[in-house]
């Protein structure tokens, strides 16, 4: 019963990181890119996370997979916000190529 | 071919390459990157090829890890006399 | 062909192109991320290696420290100036003759002995510590932990002399990812301790402890929480002196005996704590100061984000 | 168990190979950023991952510190090095 849990985690976890992936390679620009990444990827990351926390031996070793979680999202939280405020600042255009207003 | 052997031989075509590079490469930044891709490699040789009968061997690996933390030394070193050098360049006339 | 085969060869491949992309690829920006995208995938290989301290290390100082210098030399000239020169091409049959020379001088190689190996596990039980790789750097092979960390003050020294007269940066502060570094910080400050406190039996010590803790400083200073270093603080100094110097005191009594810094078993275990806490102390310092003086002031344009 | 933990860390890395042509090809720096903090990503999971395959819990101390240190990178590459509005297209 743990086992199917898991394996369905682990197999759900890796279709996350491949839908991630193919919008890094698809989507049109660098805002759109950095919601592919970020979303699909931390959502990849916890089901990992949590999949690998039921096979975990001993209560310890489980909480130390389910903290890395909450750690890959707020890094990656901060970064996509901070990528996403510069590239504005530097009037990255948006898809339709009308170069954003540089505040 | 044991994973020991095979990171041994790629550690020999990263210190290959980053020789290679090291010797060729024109830019400063670009050496210190080859300089440290040759490190890395010849990591890879030293634990790897200690390993290539498949156990694992605590001296190299105990020599490397100190080495890693030299390289990004020496890394920050060689970032220091760049930016001197620049400086310099640029207040020469 | 099993699965580890197939993924021994797609990372080597990768790291062969990360590599050879961030030596001989157009444009700085490129050269240095694939850099730092080679750092993750060495740390990939020391996993498959069986080496858990190195790719601790590797992910640590890759991550925490390798990373952020590079960037921050990038900012300072014309990044994204293309690189010239045909020696670019010249560049990869050189690289791939000295590969192949020295690939086939590994043939001729008998198997290893592992005599060394032998010797550390035998003498594992008298080290003070359950952890083979621990044993052999704070016990072992002492002087070369003790030595290396002298390297280490020699390249600060280095560092601090080359930026001497550069002023005193502090960057501007960034509001978001300051909250964010409230939370990161003290989690790295609990896993820096976690990690001195696991090397006893465990992959671990100060190395990987202090990577974690420069990197806390890194990020300190990239969000304006932490100026750069000019001249080192008294209180600074001693604790970049605490490391070697705790090490000397240990090693004292140990010169009249034979071997140069052998630990007596019977208090190796407390010793080598002892040692380890404060080679993290120092550790941590001259690993940080190796980025805080080269941190130059905000030039126009930062201080958004 | 660790065989498909195996299998899924072996396909996050033939995921990866597919983000480094993003790295390697651009079009922007930005872009190039957005790859390394992939490859942070899946690194952590596969980590994790390689924890189990492997038989070797103290990987996920590695997992653990990559996850912990994530951050500085990107950071670093927003507030010291990324000036120059380069061009999204080409």
């Amino acid at each position: 019963m743990l086992d199917v849990a898991s394996a369905t985690l682990m197999l759900l976890g890796a279709g996350f990181f491949l839908a991630g992936t193919v919008g890094l390679l698809r989507f049109p620009d660098i805002y759109s890119r950095l919601h592919a990444l970020t979303k699909a990827d931390n959502l990849g990351v916890g089901c990992i996370a949590v999949a690998l926390a039921l096979q975990a031996d001993g209560l310890a070793a489980g909480l130390k997979l389910l903290l890395v979680w909450p750690l890959v999202l707020l890094a990656s939280a901060t970064v996509s916000y901070a990528i996403a405020e510069r590239a504005r600042a530097l009037g990255v255009p948006l898809d339709g190529g009308a170069p954003d207003d540089a505040p | 071919m044991s994973s020991g052997l095979f990171y041994a031989i790629l550690g020999c075509a990263l210190f290959a390459l980053g020789l290679a590079a090291t010797l060729l490469l024109r830019e400063a930044l670009r050496r210190v990157l080859a300089f440290n891709v040759m490190g890395s490699g010849g990591f890879l040789v030293f634990v790897g090829l200690a390993q290539r009968d498949g156990v694992v061997d605590p001296v190299p690996q105990a020599m490397v890890l100190t080495g890693i933390v030299v390289a990004v030394a020496a890394t920050a070193l060689a970032l220091a006399l760049l930016r001197r050098l620049e400086q310099t360049d640029a207040h020469e006339p | 062909m099993n699965a580890d085969l197939v993924f021994d060869l797609v990372l080597g491949a990768g790291l062969l192109w990360s590599a050879a992309g961030a030596l001989l690829g157009r444009d700085r920006y490129g050269a240095v991320i694939l850099f730092i995208v080679f750092g993750l995938l060495m740390t990939l290989a020391w996993v498959r290696l069986a080496a858990p301290d190195i790719a601790l290390a590797e992910a640590a100082i890759g991550a925490g420290l390798t990373g952020a210098l590079l960037l921050d030399a990038l900012g300072g000239d014309s990044a994204g100036t293309a690189q010239r020169g045909a020696s670019r091409w010249l560049l990869l049959p050189l690289a791939g003759a000295i590969a192949i020379l020295l690939a086939g001088a590994l043939r001729g190689l008998p198997a290893p002995s592992g005599e060394l190996r032998e010797a550390v596990s035998a003498a594992l039980a008298h080290s003070g510590v359950s952890h083979p790789v621990t044993a052999v750097l704070l016990n072992f092979r002492g002087y070369d932990t003790l030595l290396e960390v002298s390297v280490l003050l020699a390249a600060l020294l280095g560092v601090l002399g080359a930026a001497r007269d550069a002023r005193p940066a502090r960057l501007s502060a960034a509001p978001l990812l300051q909250a964010a570094t409230r939370v990161l910080v003290p989690f790295m400050l609990l896993t820096a301790g976690y990690l001195l406190w696991a090397g006893a039996h465990r992959p671990g010590g100060a190395f990987q402890a202090a990577a974690v803790l420069a990197a806390g400083a890194v990020l300190l200073a990239l969000v304006g929480m932490l100026g750069g270093w000019t001249r080192p603080a008294l209180r600074t100094r001693l604790a970049i002196a605490a490391g070697p110097a705790v090490f000397l005191l240990v090693a004292a009594p140990s010169f009249e005996r034979t071997l140069l810094l052998q630990l007596p078993p019977q208090h190796a275990g407390r010793l080598i704590l002892l040692i380890e806490a404060a080679l993290t102390l120092s550790l941590g310092f001259i690993l940080a100061g190796l980025f805080l003086a080269l941190l130059r002031g905000d030039t126009a344009g930062d201080g958004q984000a | 168990m660790s065989e498909l933990a195996a299998a899924v860390a072996l396909f996050l890395l033939l995921n990866l190979a597919a983000a480094l042509v993003v790295v390697a090809r651009g079009p922007g720096a930005a872009d190039r950023m957005l790859a390394a903090l992939l490859f942070g990503t899946t690194g952590v999971a596969m980590l994790m991952l390689s924890a189990l395959a492997l038989a070797q819990p103290p990987i996920v101390d590695v997992a653990l510190v990559l996850a912990l240190l994530a951050a500085i990178a990107g950071i670093a590459f927003v507030r010291r090095s990324w000036r120059t509005p380069e061009r999204t297209d080409a």
